[in-house]
């Protein structure tokens, strides 16, 4: 976190980062990330008519990250913006996972 | 001469690039009032959205809720002095040592952190107030009315009676059935609420208020430990916040959380508050790390020791802090895979917090220790919390917490990290600060009586508990009998004795506090500008400081800017010496002759006030009668509505007399 | 400004008061115990009586010395500074901003500390949770406010016991015999606790916990409920009591002896008819029939919240009741049986009331009558229980607890008589 | 923007307001902040990350409680996998539709971003309509709030995520409606962006309630 803020310190990051709107991209690059997007989700729901076996479960998480990702980093921006929006957002994604994920395990939710 | 400025309603400056926009910046929000602008009176406080007088209100209120607390802990004694004692009843002691708990913590401690925060944080970076003024009024509002609303419980129908974490099946309302546990939920949501909006608007404070060349790592170490602490309750809240919901929802609504026959495992709760709790612990102890970070280099004469390293410690505590909380739950029956994890997580969080006591006492080393009040209190925080921490590792020791927890061996342990270290840290914090905010200096003989009466009672209240504990007194028992005492030095009738008078002598203190306070406002003495001749930001600027905080925003050249501009290093006989080249009175005079002009601050606004009034009214709705949400729920609409197409300065025409355009009403201060 | 000599006096007299205090205390404390009139509070943590709690001991023990020893060497530094260099007028000293070395040795120090404990803890937590060489195996119940015992048949430590036996409040195991108690709750979240045996394991509704336990003496060991679970937390206590095989064995008997019923025409005969007619309902008493002839079973979850109430098929073998919290045995007796040598103890428990009670008298010397009557007359004014028939709307007419039965003083002489022959 | 105030240097002096940041926006041009960044940005992605450990928890309990339906229904008699496609579909469509209005505000061009604010709300209704649809079918088919544990956590749970949109459907008409009326106080361009991270926000949590919640089997 604070090797962040440092960074956040350095005159030239925080000039040119302040000023996201000359990197966001035409609204085609969106409609074209909305159109693989749909195409993500068309493959989740898929699996509720195909068989997919013990395949199902790790496919649906994978493309699940895949398109949180994806609307995270492209729609909101963050791979665009500053670090430090990253930051602020990760810490409290990560914290949810570790802390949600290991309250999960001591009920031996992961036992199957 | 420095001018602050109410400029019109479309200043030359907002808008995008520079420029007046299409789009004209409505003067008045929901059709036409006149907004509150007064700069006194009570309406001046009401309405204010200033960060000093918002912090003063808060450290009020605090102050109040300890008082509240400390009685209510005084009964508590009272009840527990003699063996099968009837002081109090069974179900009343309950909801007494709920409430002084909830009241301690989340009414005392926290906004009194939250006072502090207000008041100096915007100092400290250089900043002329926080980054959302108005957010800021709101909270305070929103704590406030949470506090009362907790606090009504006691005449509607019985306060709440689970203890503090509230374990569930208990609190459901087939075991709590009084409305006790509804006002308990309810009334944490506010304050939730108004800790929440708090921490995200002091971590912009922070780092985006920060005066020119005020880098992270030039940051006055109390306002890095409040940083730390706002992202503890960014990330903690919403999780209290979800077991809250759970419950009120399982009470009010018929949801099935907790209900065991139903399928439910009791320990989700269990799970959920400690996750949260734990983190809290921190949250109540950094802000007194931070205070004493700063009296002790300013009274030892010589930088914190190892800033960086106290700094990088606040955070990691900060980080390892959410990886130990199941450390409450060691007899819950979690298998011994998670326990011992849990065991040795909990030792990690020692080595961060012992380097803090490390830098402490090399702080002190080699300094030229002047012992004010401020600087006692300090030492006293160093010393009582070493004790309360190592006896927090000694719980940490997993099978041997089997034998400890609910005994007053824990009760003892965070006495004395919270008594010993977070409250006598505020008051460390009280004693220091208090001519910077009022202009008058705490008599300092009271003051040594404060310190030694608290000092004194802790040990004698708390210490002993170590000893009942060991051997076997649980916690929140109404009664011991008097045949499992035991005989001789270890027996728990003498010790609880002690206890009790300990309180008394704490609370002695404490008055002696209460008393110092009136005696130093009735003698109306002014303070000297730079007393405790400091080293911060917050001390270059007027006691109390200017409605603006500095008539010039500094600029900041090293840690410690304050301490550099006025001392300098020159040669003497014996290498280089330290000498004072500059007087306080002088650099001020220097800020006032670069003073900056056109301040613009913001104004003072209705909304936050009457946004807070709704959640009360919603939380007595779901209580009492849902008609009540509905109302609570309108004037929600209308605050959020009136507050978003409010502008945050105020209009020319809501001052009194209406300004008629002219130039000159703009001017509506002028410092010298 | 403000720094006039007294300031520094004051502080500096600290470490002497410090210092002198404790050690004060000490000598005292010591002086006190070698008296001999000493005896710490039953439920020390510090005196284990079995395998487990010395376990824990020898764990916590040295963790006890090394966070003194770290205290007492912070604290004497604090103290040093503090005398050293107080403010004397010296000058302003150099503005060092710190020693890394030294930090990052300072860092490591504490890290090796710790290491050193957890390792031993980590051991500790896994051998304290074995469980394979079990020989008993009682279930442990907890409800507002009382401990159930459930004695599943099979082998207790050598002893055969061929029905199970359900008792409250005081858990009779072997001796030298690790028994595994399973322990669970049937309302709210308790704790079960009997220190010189070992650490506390808390009995969860909706789950199954285990704790070892050994004694390795025969006495009674007393212990209390240690999670808030209500109105009286505080008066749920437990014990348990260590017995040798043999008079184990004899325990287990007597409690599976078939019911014999009061004589006919006897006092106790008209409070069996009490019992059936007032107290049947909630409290089991095993081989009792009704008037027709069949078995009286109790149904407590039609009236307890928690759904059971303590079986009294042998209640005067107890030495507390209600939680264990009123002693069914005076005084006297129970200072006597407290005391007395592990040798002994056996066969001056397994007398209960009766101890000290001469040969071929009726009515048993020890019994502390006084407390069952006053228990019958009216229970919630001795231990308060949400038993108030007005207060069970949010519990579907069930209460907490025992309710006040307004019974007259003829029907409590009939019970007490009855309950007197439950040996 | 060259007039922004950069780190040792003082800023202009007649820009040192401390409300600004919060009610004008400090983003863009004058107001300089010591990161460069807005305070209002900052303070929304503050906000998200505290809701990941909303939906954390929220997301968690169902996952513990999902199998304990007792008599009532479970999860997989009753889910209708095509419907609830359908409304995440159109959700994420709405985080198209709000990218689009977020643009159109920084090109300034107001009368596209309204429009895209109206379609993203209407979508956003939409979604509503379908969990509003669902949630009274599933009463019919015996699953209650009430009902066991896995109604009470499926409720719980999709309920917060569907106040949210509710709350963003009502912030999006709004910000429309104050637009067109020229009410908007600060800067236009980042509260649209402010209000699109909340959308996009909820959008995501839906991402993840549908795959964990919908699609994985019990
Ligand atoms: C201000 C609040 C605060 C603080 C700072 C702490 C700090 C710590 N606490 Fe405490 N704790 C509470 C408040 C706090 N606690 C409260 C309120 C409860 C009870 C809640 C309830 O049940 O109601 C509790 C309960 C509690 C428990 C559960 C006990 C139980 O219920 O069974 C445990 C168990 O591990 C624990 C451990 C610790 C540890 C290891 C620390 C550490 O952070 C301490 C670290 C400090 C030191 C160790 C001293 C200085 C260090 C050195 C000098 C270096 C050298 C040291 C060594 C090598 C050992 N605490
Ligand atoms: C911030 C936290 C905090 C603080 C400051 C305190 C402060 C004190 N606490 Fe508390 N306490 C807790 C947090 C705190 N406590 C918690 C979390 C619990 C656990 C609850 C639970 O189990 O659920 C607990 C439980 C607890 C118990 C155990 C109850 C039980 O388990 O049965 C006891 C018993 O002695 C106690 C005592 C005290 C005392 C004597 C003080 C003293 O320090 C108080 C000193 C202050 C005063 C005495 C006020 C002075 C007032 C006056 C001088 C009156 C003057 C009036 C006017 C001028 C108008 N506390
Ligand atoms: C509505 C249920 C109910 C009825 C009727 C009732 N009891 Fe109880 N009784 C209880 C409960 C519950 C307890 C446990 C209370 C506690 O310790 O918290 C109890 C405890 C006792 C105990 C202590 C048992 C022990 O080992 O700790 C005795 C003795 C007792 N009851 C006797 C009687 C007698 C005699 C009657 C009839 C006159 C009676 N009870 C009627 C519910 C009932
Ligand atoms: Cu049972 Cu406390
Ligand atoms: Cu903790």
């Amino acid at each position: 976190m604070s090797a962040t803020i440092e960074h956040v310190d350095e005159p030239d990051a925080a000039a040119h980062q302040g000023h996201d709107k000359h990197h966001i991209p035409k609204d085609g690059y969106f409609i074209r990330v909305a159109i693989i997007l749909a195409g993500l989700t068309a493959l989740e729901t898929s699996t509720y008519w195909l068989n997919f076996g013990s395949f199902a479960t790790p496919l649906l998480l994978t493309l699940m990250t895949i398109k949180f990702f994806m609307i995270i980093l492209i729609f909101m921006h963050l791979k665009f913006d500053n670090k430090l929006f990253s930051v602020m957002f990760y810490i409290g994604l990560g914290l949810a996972l570790f802390v949600f994920g290991i309250m999960l395990f001591t009920f031996q939710f992961f036992r199957g | 001469m420095a001018i602050i400025e109410r400029p019109s309603a479309v200043p030359a400056t907002v808008g995008p690039a520079g420029g007046v926009s299409a789009f004209v910046t409505p003067s008045k929000a929901l059709g036409s009032y006149r907004r509150p602008v007064s700069t006194t009176g009570w309406k001046s406080w009401v309405f204010t959205v200033d960060h000093k007088k918002l912090g003063i209100m808060y450290g009020a209120v605090s102050l109040f809720f300890f008082l509240v607390g400390g009685c209510e802990a005084l009964l508590i004694r009272l009840q527990l002095a003699a063996p099968d004692n009837t002081v109090l009843s069974a179900g009343l002691y309950n909801e007494m040592f709920t409430m002084h708990a909830t009241t301690m913590i989340f009414l005392f401690v926290m906004p009194m952190a939250a006072a502090f925060a207000n008041y100096f944080l915007p100092l400290q970076v250089g900043a002329r107030d926080v980054a959302f003024p108005r957010i800021n009024a709101f909270g305070f509002w929103l704590f406030l009315f949470g506090g009362i609303f907790l606090n009504t419980s006691w005449i509607l129908g019985g306060a709440a009676d689970g203890g503090w974490f509230m374990y569930s099946p208990n609190s459901s309302a087939l075991f709590s059935p009084s409305h006790g546990v509804d006002f308990w939920v309810l009334g944490l949501q506010l304050t939730g609420i108004a800790s929440l909006v708090g921490a995200i608007n002091l971590i912009v404070t922070v780092l985006n208020m920060r005066a020119p060349g005020m880098k992270m790592m030039r940051l006055p170490v109390f306002s890095w430990m409040v940083l730390v602490v706002q992202f503890l309750l960014l990330f903690a809240l919403p999780v209290i916040t979800v077991a809250l919901f759970l419950l009120s929802f399982q009470r009010n609504f018929g949801a099935t959380f907790f209900d065991v026959n139903q399928g439910a495992d009791p320990l989700l709760w269990q799970h959920l508050f400690w996750i949260f709790g734990h983190p809290e612990v921190y949250i109540i102890i950094l802000p007194s790390f931070g205070i004493i970070s700063e009296v002790l280099p300013t009274f030892a004469r010589k930088p914190l020791f190892g800033y960086k390293f106290v700094v990088f410690s606040g955070v990691a505590i900060g980080f390892v802090g959410w990886g130990v909380w199941a450390h409450h739950m060691f007899a819950s029956g979690l298998g011994p895979v998670t326990v011992a994890v849990f065991s040795v997580a909990t030792m990690l969080i020692a080595i961060p917090t012992g380097v803090k006591i490390v830098n402490w006492t090399l702080t002190l080393w080699g300094g030229k220790l002047w012992y004010t009040t401020s600087m006692m209190f300090a030492i006293g925080v160093i010393v009582l919390f070493t004790i309360g921490g190592l006896s927090g590792v000694t719980h940490a020791v997993a099978p041997s917490d089997t034998q400890q927890t609910d005994t007053y061996y824990i009760v003892a342990h965070f006495h004395y990290v919270i008594v010993g270290g977070a409250v006598m840290g505020l008051f460390a914090g009280f004693y220091y600060w208090w001519p910077k905010v009022f202009n008058r200096l705490l008599n300092e003989r009271l003051g040594r009586w404060n310190f030694w009466l608290m000092f004194f009672g802790v040990n004698l209240t708390f210490g002993p508990m170590h000893i009942l504990g060991l051997q076997g007194q649980p916690r929140r028992m109404v009664v011991w009998p008097s045949k499992l005492t035991g005989q001789g030095f270890f027996n728990l009738a003498f010790w609880n004795k002690v206890s009790t008078v300990g309180s008394f002598v704490l609370a002695l203190g404490v008055l002696v506090f209460v008393i110092n306070i009136v005696y130093v406002w009735k003698k109306a003495v002014p303070a000297p500008l730079d007393p405790w001749d400091a080293r911060t930001l917050e001390w270059m600027t007027a006691s109390p400081p200017k409605e603006h905080n500095f008539d010039a925003v500094p600029t900041v050249h090293s840690l410690d800017e304050f301490f550099h501009r006025k001392y300098e290093e020159v040669d003497g006989e014996h290498g280089p010496k330290l000498v004072k080249v500059k007087t306080a009175e002088e650099i001020m005079a220097e800020q006032v002759a670069n003073a900056d002009t056109h301040i613009h601050l913001p104004s003072p606004s209705y909304w936050p006030i009457i946004l807070a009034f709704a959640f009360p009214i919603i939380a007595y709705g779901v209580i009492f009668n849902r008609v009540l949400c509905v109302i609570g729920a309108a004037v929600l609409l209308l605050a959020i509505f009136g507050w978003a197409l409010e502008p945050s300065v105020a209009d020319d025409s809501d001052y009194d007399p209406p300004a008629d355009g002219g130039e000159s009403t703009k001017e509506l201060a002028s410092i010298v | 400004m403000h720094r006039s000599g007294d300031n520094v006096s004051s502080l500096s007299a600290t470490p002497q008061n410090r210092r002198r205090w404790p050690i004060a205390a000490l000598v005292v404390g010591v002086g006190v115990v070698l008296g001999g009139c000493a005896k710490n509070a039953p439920q020390d943590t510090f005196r284990p009586a079995g395998s487990n709690s010395q376990r824990i001991d020898n764990l916590a023990r040295p963790v006890f010395y090394i966070a003194g020893i770290v205290g007492v060497i912070v604290l004497s530094v604090i103290t040093y500074c503090v005398i050293k260099f107080k403010d004397r007028g010296q000058d302003i000293p150099e503005q060092t901003h710190g020693n890394p070395k030294l930090e990052i040795a300072l860092t490591i120090l504490p890290a090796i500390i710790l290491a050193a404990i957890a390792v031993p803890t980590v051991v500790t937590v896994f051998a304290l949770d074995k469980k394979s060489d079990s020989q008993c195996v009682i279930n442990v119940t907890g409800q507002q406010w009382w401990w159930e015992y459930d004695y599943t048949a099979g082998n207790c430590g050598g002893v055969e016991i061929t029905a199970p036996i359900v008792t409250a409040g005081e858990l009779v195991i072997p001796a030298h015999t690790n028994v595994l108690l399973r322990i669970t709750s049937r309302d709210v979240i308790h704790s079960f606790w009997i220190p010189r045996l070992n650490g506390k394991r808390d009995a969860v509704p909706g789950r199954l916990s285990t704790l070892r336990m050994e004694a390795s003496q025969p006495g009674i060991y007393t212990g209390q409920c240690t999670e808030f679970c209500g109105l009286s937390h505080a008066r749920m206590r437990q014990a348990a009591v260590a017995l040798d095989t043999n008079d184990f064995k004899t325990w287990v008997d007597n409690q599976l002896q078939a019911y014999k019923a009061p004589d006919p025409g006897s006092l106790a005969a008209t409070g069996e008819a009490t019992f059936l007619a007032q107290c049947s309902k909630c409290h089991q008493i095993n081989g009792i029939l009704k008037p027709d002839g069949t078995p009286s079973l109790a149904e407590p979850d039609l009236y307890e919240v928690s759904g059971a109430a303590p079986n009294l098929t042998n209640l005067m073998t107890r030495t507390a009741f209600a939680g264990w919290t009123f002693d069914l045995i005076s005084d006297k007796c129970r200072n006597e049986l407290w005391n007395a040598k592990p040798a002994d103890f056996g066969a001056l428990y397994l007398q209960g009331v009766w101890m000290d009670t001469p040969a071929g008298a009726t009515t048993p010397v020890c019994f502390n009558e006084a407390n069952l009557r006053s228990w019958l007359r009216n229970a919630p004014a001795m231990k308060p229980m949400f038993s108030d028939p007005t207060q069970l709307a949010s519990t579907g007419g069930r209460y907490r607890g025992m309710p006040n039965l307004n019974l007259s003083e003829a029907q409590i002489d009939q019970l007490v008589a009855f309950l007197l022959e439950r040996k | 923007m060259s007039d922004i105030a950069v780190h040792d240097v003082p800023p202009a002096h007649d820009d040192t307001t401390a409300g600004h940041g919060a009610d004008h926006g400090a983003g863009h041009g004058a107001h300089a902040t010591a990161t460069g960044l807005s305070n209002n940005k900052l303070a929304m992605w503050l906000f998200l990350g505290s809701e990941c450990l909303l939906f954390g928890g929220l997301i968690s309990t169902y996952m513990l409680y999902r199998g304990r339906h007792g008599r009532g229904p479970g999860p997989d008699q009753i889910f209708d996998i095509p419907l609830t496609s359908v409304s995440s579909f159109v959700l994420l469509m709405s985080s198209l539709t709000m990218v689009l209005a977020v643009n159109s505000a920084k090109r300034e061009d107001y009368r596209n971003t309204n429009l895209w604010l109206v379609i993203t709300a209407l979508l956003g209704s939409l979604f509503v309509g379908g969990q509003v649809y669902e949630f009274t079918a599933f009463y019919h088919e015996g699953l209650g709030f009430t009902t066991s544990l896995f109604g009470s956590s499926f409720f719980t749970l999709t309920g917060f995520h569907g106040v949210h949109v509710t709350i963003g459907v009502i912030m999006l008409l709004s910000l429309a409606l104050m637009l067109s009326r020229g009410r908007v106080t600060g800067d236009k361009a980042e509260v649209v962006e402010m209000i699109g991270l909340y959308w996009h926000f909820v959008d995501v949590v839906w991402v993840i309630i549908f795959t964990l919640v919908y699609l994985i089997p019990s």
